[in-house]
């Protein structure tokens, strides 16, 4: 079986890519994506973390069950990116349609 | 396979991947070599619908027609537009073909054939086909045209927007076989689906049809509109891919169908141990059935227009698939199936030993969830088709059209 | 997890993409190459193109796919409930229900505010 | 063949789809190119979820980001597109952002070696348990299960139609 560290450092990796994209790129919608990137390494972390620290089975009336919390934090993840990109999305659409501009560091003001 | 090339000295591991490469090819190959025979099938049933012979010339009933297809296209020049990215146009018939037949893969033909009998296999054959609407993105993105890319695009918002009701009416086959392997879900009709739940059995149909663009959804490629839409730039055997994926794709849905609904292999004893072969050709004939209805649908409807297909769906197919998700949701769950009990029962004698020689155990313990979940399901369905009835009454009267008679058949033989 | 299953989609997934590419492949090799500046030009029904590809679209494509996202998301937590639904009780049914009801609202709304009209 | 060395070489692919197209993601000019090695990216996430034996979060993540948020990232570069020429990709900070990026792994990946090595490593090596029944199902139980996670379940809705109603309301035109 493949050791935990080597799929802890595949997202941590992972992770800095997306935070380099968030930190230095200009486009809000890239720095978007690499906001799902980071999102994704968590998502590695939390299954990663399921698969090899979850703390035995316990056998209840249906037979044995595994605990869940990794893989329920995933899901709720999930839920998370794509509120996220949704409306993360939508504020790049309105902000262009009325500033004409999607570079993040050009929308600087607090009203207009 | 594996088990044989073990016992001749081979590694196991090895066995088994040389033994997976080559069932992955037969069943890949199946589908392909199945779209010559289907594309000959659709033009002889078009020509019979249209009143005209369809192809006779090559071979006996013209067999070798699209064979000679083939051939033809193997010699057109491909052209690639200018301004066009390389790679991404040359990818994208590729992938469009890949996804839809990497399908297959989770079919299951009868209870001991199927490639992979995945625990996520209703989910699988719903994301793969995804990677299909993503050929369509890039096809559409890669030629450097205007009318590819508007194409694509709309043809990507209504294939996303069918996929809604047709994964809310997936999750009731699952909810009644309680899992998502396809094996499982045929294993649990032992009364079909279509008679259990015929209203998620029609939504999942239709919103197949679309996502195939199949008329009467046949916007993908509405050639009086949009001159083709996403594939617009592509020629020669490029071209032909999208269109070998539309007809395997076509076929795709009504192996699912039949799987899904249908009850699979099972049938007049099919698919029990030794019966193998029968199970198959029970697949597919269920199958072709569909593919004749298909047909049927494709060549006597006309095509409708885009915002009619997107209300349609939004606006009617959405909303009933999620009452009908909380229908069964609530009717199904006292009348689980207890197969342990009925078997008791059948054993013990009586009627229900009586039905139960005939029709099986399975039958009587799946019967009492099918008797209400069928009737629930009549009344829905009655009550969506006066809902369709009143709005297109109020659509004529706004129109001003006040004496419009259906067109029934009676009338039709009369002229 | 059945790890030979998995192995076996794997595979099924790369000759799923090598079938298609041989006849591509094959038509390379057979058909007659003779580009010519007018035939690489972008098939606009023999009109010259004006300006490049990208259109500005509508905003309604966004809309349309916002709606499928927000709904493909609650399949994710649908389909494990519908595997689990033969042993759940009636809370976990009421809860369901209620997902799928605030669900039905956000749709409801979507069609109030007219997001679902193909304009 | 070893079935170890299978494993190594299928991580190993994984890893380069991930890495690549992470890369691939952040170095694109062409914000259309970023979104596909975007797609690679996610696409080697969803494997390796099937190693990690979740395969229903795998389906889902292919399902979910390349079906859907992948899509609509897509349209929403189509919708901003008209003013961004070939201008820098990156802005002035750039070299601190990469730095800071380098520096994070730099501390990330000490401290997973250090944590993964010695006489008694912080990180098995081994899983602890193996699966064994049906996890999909557990989990079908666990997202509705008062003692679990239904209160999650229930926000996660809210959260799904605020954010609906929130992205309608705010990139619809006539306002």
């Amino acid at each position: 079986m493949l050791p935990l560290t080597a799929f802890l450092i595949v997202a941590a990796l992972l992770f800095c890519i997306g935070m380099y994209a968030v930190l230095a790129r200009r486009n809000a919608v890239a720095i978007l994506m690499g906001i799902e990137l980071m999102l994704n390494a968590v998502n590695i972390n939390l299954v990663a973390f399921w698969r090899y620290l979850t703390p035995g089975t316990a056998a209840t009336a249906e037979g044995l069950q595994v605990g869940m919390a990794g893989q329920s934090f995933a899901a709720f993840v999930f839920v998370v990116a794509a509120a996220e990109v949704a409306v993360g999305l939508a504020l790049v659409i309105s902000v262009y349609r009325n500033r004409r501009t999607v570079i993040a560091e050009d929308v600087d003001a607090l009203r207009y | 396979m594996a088990e044989f090339l073990v016992s001749s000295g081979w590694n196991a591991n090895l066995a088994q991947i040389v033994a997976s490469v080559l069932g992955a090819v037969v069943l890949a190959s199946f589908g392909l070599v199945w779209i010559i025979f289907s594309i000959w099938l659709e033009r002889k049933f078009a020509g019979r619908v249209q009143d005209r012979l369809g192809p006779n010339r090559t071979g006996p009933y013209g067999l070798f027609q699209t064979f000679a297809d083939v051939g033809k296209l193997l010699i057109k020049e491909d052209i690639t537009p200018e301004g066009a990215d390389k790679h991404i146009y040359n990818f994208a018939p590729i992938l469009a073909v890949a996804g839809i037949i990497a399908i297959f893969a989770v079919i299951p033909f009868n209870h001991v054939w199927v490639g992979a009998d995945l625990n996520v296999g209703v989910l699988y054959f719903v994301a793969v086909g995804s990677l299909a609407t993503l050929a369509i993105l890039l096809a559409g993105w890669s030629s450097n045209n205007k009318y590819a890319l508007l194409g694509a695009f709309r043809a990507i918002a209504a294939l996303v927007s069918y996929e809604v009701p047709m994964m809310l009416s997936l999750a009731v086959p699952v909810l009644l076989a309680g899992s998502m392997s396809m094996q499982d879900i045929v294993k649990g009709q032992s009364i079909a689906y279509i008679f259990v739940v015929p209203v998620s059995a029609l939504i999942f149909f239709i919103s197949q049809l679309a996502e195939v663009g199949r008329s009467p959804f046949d916007l993908i490629e509405a050639e009086s509109e949009i001159i083709a839409g996403f594939n617009i730039e592509y020629s020669g055997m490029k071209f032909a891919m999208f269109y070998a994926a539309e007809f395997i794709h076509a076929f795709v849905i009504c192996v699912l169908t039949a799987i899904l609904f249908l009850g699979g292999w099972r049938g007049l004893g099919a698919g029990e141990p030794g019966y193998e072969l029968f199970g198959f050709l029970m697949v597919m004939m269920k199958s072709v059935a569909v593919y004749a209805l298909v047909m049927l649908i494709r060549n006597t409807l006309p095509r409708i227009r885009i915002d009619h297909m997107m209300a349609f769906n939004w606006k009617f197919l959405v909303p009933l698939s999620l009452v009908n998700l909380l229908v069964v949701m609530f009717l199904a769950r006292p009348f689980v199936p207890d197969y342990a009990a009925a078997e008791a029962a059948v054993a013990a004698g009586g009627l229900a030993g009586l039905f139960g020689s005939i029709f099986g155990s399975g039958f009587i313990a799946e019967l009492p969830r099918a008797v209400v979940l069928l009737v629930a399901n009549v009344i829905m369905f009655a009550a969506a088709t006066q809902l369709l009835h009143r709005y297109g009454e109020t659509q004529r009267a706004k129109l001003g059209v006040k004496d419009v008679q259906p067109v029934r058949a009676t009338a039709m033989a009369s002229d | 997890m059945q790890p030979n299953e998995w192995l076996f989609i794997g595979i099924f997934l790369i000759v799923a993409l090598i079938l298609p590419a041989v006849p591509i492949f094959l038509a390379q090799l057979l058909n007659p190459k003779r580009p010519s500046k007018m035939k690489q030009e972008a098939y606009e029904c023999g009109v010259e193109t004006v300006g490049d590809a990208w259109v500005q679209f509508k905003v309604q494509y966004y809309l349309y796919a916002l709606v499928f996202l927000i709904f493909d998301i609650e399949m994710l937590f649908l389909f494990p409930w519908a595997v689990a639904y033969n042993q759940l009780g009636l809370f976990a049914l009421v809860m369901m229900a209620g997902f799928v009801g605030i669900l039905g609202i956000a749709l409801i709304y979507a069609w109030r505010k007219g997001a679902l009209e193909w304009l | 063949m070893q079935p170890e060395f299978g494993q190594w070489a299928i991580f190993g692919l994984f890893t380069v789809f991930i890495i690549g197209g992470g890369i691939g993601t952040v170095s694109s000019r062409n914000l259309f190119h970023s979104a596909l090695w975007l797609i690679i990216s996610l696409f080697g996430v969803a494997g390796f979820f099937v190693l990690l034996a979740a395969p229903f979060l795998a389906a889902i993540q292919v399902l979910v980001y390349i079906g859907a948020i992948v899509i609509l990232i897509i349209f929403a570069i189509m919708l901003t597109r008209r003013l961004m020429g070939l201008r820098e990709a990156v802005n002035s900070q750039w070299l601190y952002g990469l730095i800071g990026a380098l520096i994070t792994f730099g501390v990330i990946a000490l401290g997973l070696v250090l944590a993964s090595s010695g006489n008694t490593p912080l990180l098995a090596s081994q899983p602890l348990s193996d699966i064994t029944g049906d996890s999909l199902r557990d989990l079908g139980v666990a997202l509705v299960d008062l003692n679990q996670y239904v209160l999650p379940f229930i926000v996660a809705s809210v959260l799904l139609e605020a954010a609906m109603v929130g992205a309608i309301v705010i990139a619809r035109e006539d306002e």
